[in-house]
C-alpha cells in the first residue's frame, strides 16, 4: 500500500524559499518565542513568510503571538490564515485548549498531514516551530524535508546545551544546514557557548538577554516587537536575512 | 474541499508508480480511504477524474472504504467508531487531520485516550493495475 | 504473542513504597533539578530513594547530580548504583553523551524493558523524571504503572501553565493522584498561579524562586543541597514527605 | 545475567496464560528471542528451569531464535544485522536495552540513525501448549 501524501509533500513545499526550524532538543530555551518574533520581524521586514507550530502537543505560538477566531479554509487543500502578515498553521485549530496527548506514529502521521494537505502561498521564509526531544518530530523533518535548514537554540546553562550538542551532532551526521546557535536568557555574558560553538565551526548567531517584560507581551504581536527580546533577535538573525 | 490535494496525491502516486512499472496505460487504481477521516467519495472521484493524466485516461477508479477500528492500548478493547453520530466541528477536525481524535475520542471501555487506529484512518493506494507497453 | 517483560513490571516494583513522576508537559520548567535534588533531599532524610530518567533523548539528571562512572551490575537483573544514597537509574548508562534519537515506539520499547529488569531494592520513594510533552513517556506510565503519583512543575508563565493544565486535564480525567504543583522560577511572586491551581481544587505545593546560583552548582549534589532552590524545593515538598 | 529477569517474565507469563486456559500442565513453551539482543541462550533456559512451578514441571521449552532485521525509514533499505562484530561495550549495551542501538547503529545505505527493528529485537512467549484438567 502507497501514502499517497508522501508524493505531494515536496510540491506542496515548492512555493517556499527557505524552510528554517527552530529546535534545540532542549524544551524552555524560548523556541516558541523565537520562532513566533521571528515570522514576525520577517512579515515587517515586507517578506511572505509562514509559521508551523510542530510542538503538537504542547503548543504554544498561538498563545504568544495571540492569534485570533480564524480558521483555514478548505480550497483545494488548507489555506492557513494569516495573522499580523504571517501565514499560520497550527494543530490548535482542530483541538483548541484540550489535552491532545499524541504518540510518535501519530505526530508522524499528523505532521505528514499537514504537509501534504497545507496550501502555503509563495513564501521566502516558513518558520517551524519545533517541539523539545529528538523524537518523531525532528526525524519526520529531516526524512521529509532534506532542504530545511536548522536555527539551533540554547540557553547558556550547560543542561541544556549539552542536549543542544547532541542535535548538532545529529544533524551534521546527516549533512543538513545548521544555519546557527542563538544563545538566550542571558543573564550575564561570558562567551563560553560563542567558545564552543564556534569550536565546533559553527555559526554563534548572537545572544538575546533575559528579558523579564517578555511575559507581558506574550500575546499581543505589536507588543511583542516592542520588547528588548524582539531587538535583540532581530539583530541576532540579521545576518539570516535579506535587508 | 481538501480532497483536492488527496486527489493529488493519489494522481501523482499512481504517475510514479506506472512510470516505474513501466506501464503504459494505467487500468484499474484501488483507493481505500478510511471512515475515520470521513473523506468524501463523490468529491475525490470528481477530483481524480480532473486531475487525471493521459496515462489515467481509461483507468477504472475503486474507492474501498476501510471501517475505522480502534484499540485501547490501555485495556485492550477494541471497537468500530462511527464518525456520523460527532458534532460537526469534532468531526470536520478529524477529517482534516485524524490524529485529533485523540483530544475528542475515548476508548469506551476504560476512558482512556490512549488507543491507536487500527484501520480506517486515512486515505491509501491499495493497487494500481495496468498494461506494459509489450502487453 | 506475548511480552513477558509486561508480567513482572509490578513485581519490581513491589519493593517500592511510592513512584513520584515529575511532570509538567513543559520543558524547561525545571523537572529535572527538581527531581534530582527531590531526590538527595528524600535521602539526606535518611530515606531509601530511588531516581529513575526516563527523558531518554535528552537525560540531564546525570549532569546535575554529577553521577560517576559506576554501572549497573548485572545480577538476576540489573542493579542500578548509587550515587549520594540515591538508586540511580538512567539509558545514559548505555548511550554515553551519544546523541539517541528514538521514535515513540522505542521510548515504549525501553521504557517496558528498563522497568522490567531494574531490581530496585526496598525505596520508600522512586522518583521519575518526566520528558516534556503529552506523548509516549507520559501515556505509558498512566498505562503501566497506575499508582503513579504525579508531582507537576510549572513556571509562572502563562505559556507554561497552558501546557500544564492540558496534563492536570489528562491525569484527572484518568483519575491519577496529583500530588500538587510547584511553581519554579518566580522571579516575583503574584499569586496568580496559587489561584488558578487552588481554583482546580489542586494543593499548591508553593514557590520556587528564581535562583542564580543554581547553575554553577550543577554537578555536585552537595553544592546542590546547599542553594537557595534546594532550600525552597525542601520547604515546598515537605507536606509530601514523611517528617 | 538479566536473563534471570527476563525467564521470570516467561515463567510468569506462561502460569498466567495456563491458568486463563484452565490448563493442568503446560507441555509445550515456545520462546522467541531477538539476535538484537543476543539473549544467552544456556542462562535463558538454565533459569527458566530453576524457575518452573509446579504446572510447567514437565514442559519442554523451545527456543526458537530471531534473526535482528533492520529497516531504514529515510531510504527504505533493509538489512539483517548481525551484532557479532560488535565493541563488547556496544554489545552490551543493546543487550540491555535494544533501543539504544540508535546511539550507536547507523542505516548501512544511507548512514541514518531512523531505522525500525523489524524482527529480532528481545523476548517474546510465541506459544504455550499443555493439558486441559478435562484432556
Ligand atoms: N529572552 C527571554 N527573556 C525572558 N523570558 C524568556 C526569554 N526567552 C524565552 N522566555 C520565556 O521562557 C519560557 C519558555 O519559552 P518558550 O518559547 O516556550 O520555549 P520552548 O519553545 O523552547 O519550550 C516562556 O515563558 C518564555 O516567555
Ligand atoms: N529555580 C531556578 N532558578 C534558576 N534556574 C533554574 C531554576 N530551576 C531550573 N533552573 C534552570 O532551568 C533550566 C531548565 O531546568 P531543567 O531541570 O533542565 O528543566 P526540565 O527538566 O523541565 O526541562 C536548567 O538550566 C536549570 O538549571
Ligand atoms: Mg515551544
Ligand atoms: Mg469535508
Ligand atoms: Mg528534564
Ligand atoms: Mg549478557
Ligand atoms: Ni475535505
Ligand atoms: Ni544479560
Ligand atoms: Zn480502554
Ligand atoms: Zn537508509
Amino acid at each position: 500500500m502507497t501514502d499517497p501524501r508522501l508524493e505531494i509533500i515536496d510540491r506542496r513545499l515548492s512555493t517556499i524559499d527557505h524552510i528554517i526550524a527552530v529546535c534545540s532538543g532542549k524544551g524552555g530555551v524560548g523556541k516558541s518565542v523565537v520562532a513566533s518574533t521571528l515570522s514576525l520581524l520577517l512579515a515587517r521586514r515586507g517578506l511572505e513568510v509562514g509559521l508551523l507550530d510542530l510542538d503538537f502537543t504542547c503548543p504554544a505560538t498561538h498563545l504568544i503571538l495571540g492569534v485570533g477566531d480564524a480558521t483555514p479554509e478548505e480550497e483545494r487543500g488548507i489555506v492557513p490564515p494569516s495573522f499580523h502578515g504571517v501565514e499560520y498553521m497550527s494543530l490548535i485549530y482542530y483541538t483548541g485548549e484540550r489535552p491532545t496527548p499524541l504518540r510518535g506514529g501519530d505526530i508522524t502521521n499528523a505532521i505528514i498531514e499537514i504537509l501534504s494537505v497545507t496550501r502555503w502561498g509563495r513564501l521566502s521564509h516558513l518558520v517551524v516551530d519545533m517541539p523539545p526531544g529528538l523524537g518523531d518530530a525532528t526525524l519526520d523533518l529531516m526524512r521529509l524535508i532534506p532542504r530545511m535548514e536548522f536555527l539551533i537554540v540554547t540557553t547558556p546553562s550547560r543542561i541544556a546545551f549539552q542536549t543542544v550538542r547532541r542535535l548538532i551532532e545529529l544533524l551534521r551526521e546527516a549533512d543538513r544546514v545548521i544555519l546557527g546557535v542563538l544563545e538566550n536568557m542571558v543573564l550575564e555574558s561570558s562567551g563560553r557557548i560563542r567558545g564552543e560553538v564556534e569550536a565546533m565551526g559553527l555559526k554563534y548567531l548572537g545572544f538575546i538577554p533575559f528579558d523579564p517584560k517578555l511575559e507581558e507581551a506574550l500575546g499581543d504581536a505589536e507588543a511583542l516587537l516592542q520588547t528588548d527580546f524582539a531587538t535583540s533577535l532581530n539583530a541576532a538573525v540579521s545576518s539570516l536575512l535579506p535587508d | 474541499m481538501h480532497e483536492w490535494a488527496l486527489a493529488e496525491g493519489v494522481v501523482a502516486a499512481v504517475s510514479r508508480i506506472a512510470e516505474e512499472q513501466g506501464l503504459k496505460r494505467v487500468t484499474e487504481v484501488i483507493v481505500r480511504i478510511g471512515e475515520l477521516q470521513q473523506v468524501d467519495r463523490e468529491i475525490l472521484i470528481f477530483a481524480i477524474d480532473q486531475l487525471r493524466p493521459p496515462i489515467m485516461r481509461d483507468a477504472k477508479i475503486i474507492i474501498e472504504e476501510a471501517p475505522a477500528k480502534l484499540r485501547c492500548r490501555v485495556c485492550g478493547h477494541s471497537w468500530r467508531f462511527d464518525p456520523k453520530g460527532l458534532e460537526e466541528e469534532v468531526s470536520e477536525a478529524i477529517h482534516f487531520v485524524p490524529e485529533v481524535a485523540h483530544a475528542y475520542l475515548r476508548c469506551p471501555s476504560c476512558g482512556s485516550p490512549d488507543f491507536e487506529v487500527v484501520e480506517g484512518r486515512g486515505i491509501w493506494l491499495a493497487s494500481v493495475k495496468g498494461l506494459r507497453g509489450d502487453d
